[in-house]
């Protein structure tokens, strides 16, 4: 039965790796700025977990509660102190891809000085050691527990973005930024917000990767960002939904090339986003724009 | 109708008839960089710095190409750069062929992976450029695989001490310069140039202007992506040992992008002031500051974005708006 | 002429553009409390400009813009919205969001219990509206989009309703339903309107009208005094008229 | 649209950037007189950050520490000049990136005058300094780069200093393998030089005792999560499990076992015997109690020593006299150290090659705390092997016991582990 264990990993890391690009996604959608920092936050929030654990004996899931104000507070700073001022450039879209590869270069830097090199992890019995059963397999509860936060975090985000009126907002700049301004939507504001939320969906990715990926060191944000990326644009850009479908294929091409051929397991998730891509150019849940 | 529209539609003629003067600037633009670098290496021998600069000054050049003039942004250039420096390796590894056909060769993989990759320019924005870099990424996994060692040599990397020549090296990297100058003049100048920037500017009206939207950038892809393999084929020559993963690496693309970017995409000097001055100032710091290196570099792009964000070459262009 | 009073709004010499590039020059425009005025002009000639920066969405280079006598040229958009200046763009809608939800967004900000009550209302008042509310606003016609656009304008009950061009990628038939649904929302003792247009359809509801080229004000006038005009008649008349 | 005269200024202005620019790197190199230098110019790059970071840095304190050790004394003996001459560092920051390490290297070589080229850590790193060490006929003191590429018939300016070629690593691990007759062996290597050239020779290895493994695949150098690997391992029912990756793999990999709560006769990893402290804080006590490593020093110990100080009186000094304080780069970087020493202090004539001549004539005949020195024809490290390493619980944390071979054991294999 390795196919249907390769299954269940491949959903609940799929819901993992939904949950990590997430932020990037609607970041993307409200401000279309490509914060290429992201892998660098889902870092710092590894390194928030580590430090909690190690100093108070935090457990990792009250963490994930804590860092949402400090990430908010973030969020805000950034987008008041940098990103308002890209958004109004020539090409926000690009230049924003700039500014923040700069950024992701200090607080690389920043957390080399301030966490040293070496990797940081908490040890996994945190959530026990004995793997839970599901469909006769064995799941390691971390798994388990990283893959419900997703939900929750999914959950919660849905109900913001679809039953709150500064969800309702949120939805209209990311559908049309100026008849958004046109009916007195404030865009910094929501902008700001976004990118606190974003921030703080990364964070909270971050400290579940300690239990996913193991561990965490200041160099893991390039990679990081780089998944994020191909999982968002297999989903569809701006589509929260889209970004947990596109994790959760991203997740079960990984799982099922390590099951059955692993040294193709580094080629196969983007081969298969290559193709996903020429079959439906706007990723799987993707509004079909019209172009020339 | 956009304004570049109707000029192409007023007839290329307006190329043809170009003043003597901007020909005199357009063969200096070509010439001089080239010269520069040569004289370089005569009173500064760290001579891998320079090259690996006019490796970038290429790179930078050609990522001008596509981005600059199409608005496609790939962010998997380094795939090309990559598939240039295998390219030349089993060139002289399988066909013996003599250096400077593997290097041609390798400009020759470059292009070969991007007519293959070729439908990716139906995606447009970020959709495109994250998967050239999935383009990239995936043919690095397939050049690195241990089941290809038999081709590749997989992930013992490559050994080119058999053709090594660092001068040789060094003036093939001074005539890539001049190439790439001289495609980013051409395109440009001529009239596919303005075709190019006609579809960046409204494709629609483009195309009812006659101009093939498609093949125009399907061009300017192929061109992009040459120039990237022969800087790829002549860095491979230049350190001629390597692991797949030092010609793969992710961060060239983004210094290449930063380079262009940095100096104002579109512009002719824009790119190779970038990759010059960035590239050169990313060194000085390396060299005098290894410590607080990443930090000053990642703050240094921020203020950059911050305060020049339409590149470096703005500040003249507004000098000289004001001057009107 | 409205006396100083009434008037809804008072533009003076106004400029704006993007970049490098003015686009509106020096330009005047009054409109009456209750008034509706259309402003006439081809394409390029700087209608949705003018809108903008009416708006805040393209700051004011020069001139002025009282609002009810209140000078609004520094302000926010979200804050001339709140006075009561509501406007439909070419699009008109948030195509991804549903058009119940348009019409919520037609009035962010207003309390819950008054925004679900306006909306019926004006479900009433566009029936066609009502009929599609659940869907996503992307699935509707062109025509049917115009109305959802219309009603999420008034949703915020608007001293000034502002459209640009909502004749536009519309056939004819449909435009004459627009025109309609604006005249209804004129008998209904509504708001102020403005309308830019290249259409002459929309002149049965034009109180006044001015006519602008190349960004500058050509024309001012009622109706009957623009077909006077010779040479405008000949420009708007004769080329659409049929 | 630009003017031709402002594009010639352009033009001119960059000409003149590169000038200013390109002198203001080469300003600071000290020339030697004739004679005696003014001091021995160590060449060396580290990794401030990236993923070689945590290798690289406290190898490159081992260096310093030596550097210190020396200056303090008054300097490095060359017996060239048959005096002490101070030793100065030239150290630049490559953070990871080959691209950078290899104009880099090139500054050492061309812009700073040095007398002694040191590459960073690692194969990935060192690999390009080789082509350049070559062409400038520099003898590169190749610290801890073990790669097959690396050395090569026709090179003569290279030197292995601490660690034997990895392709002899797994040496003593596969024939305690054969020794214990496990004949289930499970093998998971990284697709990259170092580690496949490791799983090569634990497969030829066994071959030879007749046992072929039930499961022997590469997974990319990337990869970070093991969960399903380990549960596909596990269908294969192994009573010993292999997994040859870099630190950053062996981590992720121990947790997964932990995580699934698998349990094997025999779990073994490269790198906890490197990098013990770091790796015991991430997968935590129960994660590592009786795996097996490399055994390196300072955990197997030569306090008997021609070179130096003996691995004791390095952990005195060095760390303060607890071993927790001291890693295995930290030893490899000092050690490079002994062997510059051991290269000036022997060698008659102070040219690069003059160098490499005294170093392969103490080849066989010069112990340092790293163990015997011993060089193949090129240049390649095949001294001390790698003895078998299990790490055992204890009230406080692991330690770690050499237990194969048994000629250099301090303590008994537990197999199959509780």
């Amino acid at each position: 039965m390795l196919w249907l264990f390769a299954l269940i990993a491949g959903v609940l890391f799929g819901l993992y790796y939904g949950l990590a690009a997430l932020g990037l996604n609607l970041i993307f959608g409200v401000m279309r700025m490509v914060n290429l920092a992201h892998g660098d936050v889902i870092m710092l929030g590894g390194f928030a977990a580590v430090l909690l654990f190690d100093h108070f004996g935090v457990n990792p899931l009250i963490t994930v509660l804590l860092v949402i104000p400090p990430s908010l507070l973030v969020g805000y700073l950034t987008y008041y102190l940098l990103g308002r001022r890209v958004q109004r450039s020539r090409d926000p879209e690009m230049m924003s891809l700039v500014m923040f590869f700069g950024v992701s270069q200090v607080i690389e830097a920043v957390a080399v000085i301030a966490f040293g090199n070496n990797e940081a992890s908490i040890t996994s019995a945190v959530f026990g050691t004995r793997p839970f059963s599901i469909a006769g397999q064995g799941v390691p509860g971390a798994w388990l527990v990283s893959a419900g936060v997703g939900l929750v975090a999914l959950v919660l985000l849905f109900l913001y973005l679809y039953r709150t009126s500064l969800g309702r907002a949120t939805r209209a700049i990311m559908s049309s930024p100026d008849e958004a301004r046109a009916v007195g939507v404030n865009p910094d504001r929501i902008s700001a917000l976004t990118f606190g939320i974003g921030v703080g969906l990364a964070a909270i990715a971050g400290i579940l990767s300690l239990f996913m990926i193991g561990g965490t060191t200041p160099s893991e944000g390039v990679d990081l960002t780089v998944t994020a990326f191909a999982v968002i644009v297999l989903g569809g850009l701006g589509s929260p939904m889209g970004t947990f479908l596109g994790g959760i294929v991203f997740g079960l091409a990984l799982m099922f090339t390590q099951t059955y051929a692993p040294v193709w397991s580094g080629f196969a998730p983007f081969a298969i986003l290559l193709v996903i891509m020429l079959l439906r150019p706007t990723g799987l849940l993707g509004r079909t724009v019209r172009s020339v | 109708m956009s304004s570049v529209a109707q000029r192409l539609r007023e007839g290329a003629g307006a190329v043809g008839r170009r003043p003597r003067r901007q020909m005199v600037g357009d063969v200096l633009l070509v010439v001089v960089p080239p010269a520069g670098f040569l004289v370089a290496s005569l009173v500064y021998n760290n001579q891998l710095l320079l090259l690996t600069m006019m490796v970038y000054v290429a790179l930078a050049q050609g990522l001008n190409v596509i981005f600059g003039f199409t608005g496609y942004l790939p962010f998997g250039y380094v795939g090309f750069f990559g598939a240039g420096a295998y390219g030349t390796a089993l060139s002289v590894h399988f066909l013996h062929a003599p250096i400077a056909l593997a290097v041609l060769l390798g400009g020759l993989a470059g292009l070969l992976v991007a007519a293959l990759l070729s439908p990716l320019l139906r995606l447009t924005g970020a959709y495109f450029a994250i998967a050239s870099l999935a383009a990239a990424e995936a043919l690095y996994y397939l050049i690195s695989n241990p089941q290809l060692t038999a081709v590749t040599n997989g992930p013992y990397g490559v050994n080119l001490a058999s053709v090594y020549n660092s001068g040789a090296a060094y003036l093939a990297a001074v005539v890539l310069v001049g190439v790439a100058m001289l495609c980013v003049v051409w395109v440009r100048r001529s009239h596919f140039g303005m075709s190019l920037r006609a579809i960046r500017a409204d494709p629609l009206a483009a195309r009812l202007a006659g101009v093939n939207v498609v093949r125009a950038r399907t061009f300017a892809w192929l061109i992009s992506a040459t120039l990237a393999g022969l800087a790829g084929a002549i860095y491979a020559w230049a350190v001629s040992v390597f692991y797949p993963e030092a010609v793969f690496d992710l961060s060239i693309s983004v210094f290449a992008i930063v380079f262009a970017l940095f100096g104002g995409v579109g512009t002719v000097l824009g790119p190779l002031l970038g990759a010059v001055i960035l590239y050169g100032v990313y060194n000085y710091i390396g060299v005098s500051q290894p410590q607080d290196f990443q930090l000053i570099y990642g703050v240094l792009i921020v203020l950059i974005v911050l305060f020049l964000p339409n590149g470096l070459l703005s500040i003249r262009l507004r000098r000289l708006w004001r001057g009107r | 002429m409205p006396d100083q009073v009434d008037k809804c709004l008072e533009v003076r010499g106004l400029g704006a553009g993007y970049g490098s590039l003015q686009v509106l020059w020096d330009f005047d425009l009054e409109i009456g409390a209750e008034e509706s005025v259309v402003v006439l002009g081809p394409n390029g000639a700087g209608k949705s400009t003018l809108l903008k920066a009416l708006l805040g969405l393209l700051p004011a280079r020069t001139g002025s813009i009282s609002f009810f006598g209140r000078r609004i040229e520094g302000l926010r958009t979200s804050q001339r919205v709140r006075a009561g200046i509501a406007y439909m763009s070419e699009v008109g809608i948030f195509p991804e969001l549903s058009v119940e939800e348009n019409l919520l967004m037609g009035g962010y900000g207003l309390p819950r219990a008054r925004l679900r009550r306006r909306i019926e209302e004006l479900c009433q008042l566009f029936p066609e509206v009502a009929r599609t509310r659940r869907g996503p606003a992307w699935k509707l016609s062109g025509g049917q989009r115009k109305m959802v656009g219309v009603a999420k304008a008034l949703v915020a009950d608007p001293r000034l309703l502002v459209l640009d061009e909502p004749s536009a990628g519309l056939s004819p038939v449909y435009v004459s339903n627009v025109v309609e649904a604006l005249a209804r929302t004129r008998r209904e003792a509504g708001p102020a309107l403005l309308v830019v247009e290249q259409n002459m359809k929309f002149l049965a509801v034009a109180q006044r009208v001015y006519v602008i080229e190349g960004g500058r004000l050509r024309f001012q006038g009622t109706v009957p005094e623009l077909e006077a005009d010779d040479s405008l008649r000949r420009a708007y008349f004769g080329l659409q008229g049929a | 649209m630009l003017i031709p005269r402002t594009r010639t200024v352009g033009l001119a202005a960059l000409s003149a950037l590169l000038t200013v620019g390109l002198a203001a790197c080469g300003a600071a190199s000290t020339t030697a007189s004739s004679g005696a230098p003014k001091d021995i110019v160590i060449g060396t790059l580290y990794s401030g950050s990236g993923s070689f970071a945590n290798s690289s840095l406290p190898e490159f304190q081992g260096l310093k520490f030596w550097i210190s050790q020396e200056n303090a004394g008054g300097g490095v003996y060359v017996k060239a000049f048959n005096k002490k001459i101070p030793i100065k560092l030239v150290a630049l920051n490559d953070q990871s990136s080959t691209t950078t390490a290899t104009t880099e290297y090139e500054q050492l070589v061309t812009q700073d005058n040095i007398n002694i080229f040191v590459p960073d850590f690692g194969s990935v790193l060192t690999l390009p300094a080789v082509t350049i060490a070559q062409e400038h006929h520099m003898l590169l003191f190749d610290q801890t780069a073990t790669g097959s590429p690396l050395f090569t018939p026709g090179n003569q300016y290279i030197v292995l200093c601490d660690l034997p070629l990895s392709a002899i690593w797994p040496d003593p691990l596969a024939h305690f393998i054969l020794a214990q007759h496990i004949s289930r062996v499970a093998i998971l290597y990284g697709a990259n030089d170092f580690d496949a050239t490791q799983a090569a020779t634990v497969k030829s290895v066994l071959a030879q005792g007749g046992v072929t493994p039930v499961y022997y695949q590469a997974v990319p150098t990337a990869t970070t999560s093991y969960g399903t690997l380990l549960h596909d391992i596990a269908a294969t029912n192994p009573q010993a499990v292999l997994e040859l990756g870099y630190a950053s793999n062996d981590i992720p990999f121990l947790q997964a076992v932990q995580q699934g709560g698998y349990h094997f006769g025999m779990v073994a990893t490269a790198f906890p015997g490197q990098e013990f402290t770091l790796i015991e804080n991430a997968v935590g006590k129960a994660g590592l109690s009786y795996t097996y490593t490399y055994g390196v020093p300072p955990y197997i110990k030569f306090n008997n020593v021609s070179e130096g100080l003996g691995t004791n009186a390095f952990i005195a000094k060095f760390g303060h006299g607890n071993i927790a304080n001291v890693s295995f780069e930290n030893v490899a970087g000092y050690n490079t150290g002994l062997i510059i020493q051991a290269a000036l202090g022997h060698a008659t004539k102070f040219t690069q090659l003059g160098m490499r001549a005294a170093l392969f004539a103490l080849s066989g005949h010069f112990t340092t705390l790293d163990g015997a020195f011993k060089l193949n024809s090129e240049g390649g490290q095949v001294g001390e092997l790698l003895p078998l390493a299990q790490l055992f619980p204890t009230a406080t944390g692991n330690e770690i016991k050499i237990v194969y071979p048994s000629a250099s054991a301090d303590h008994a294999p537990v197999y199959p582990a509780p």
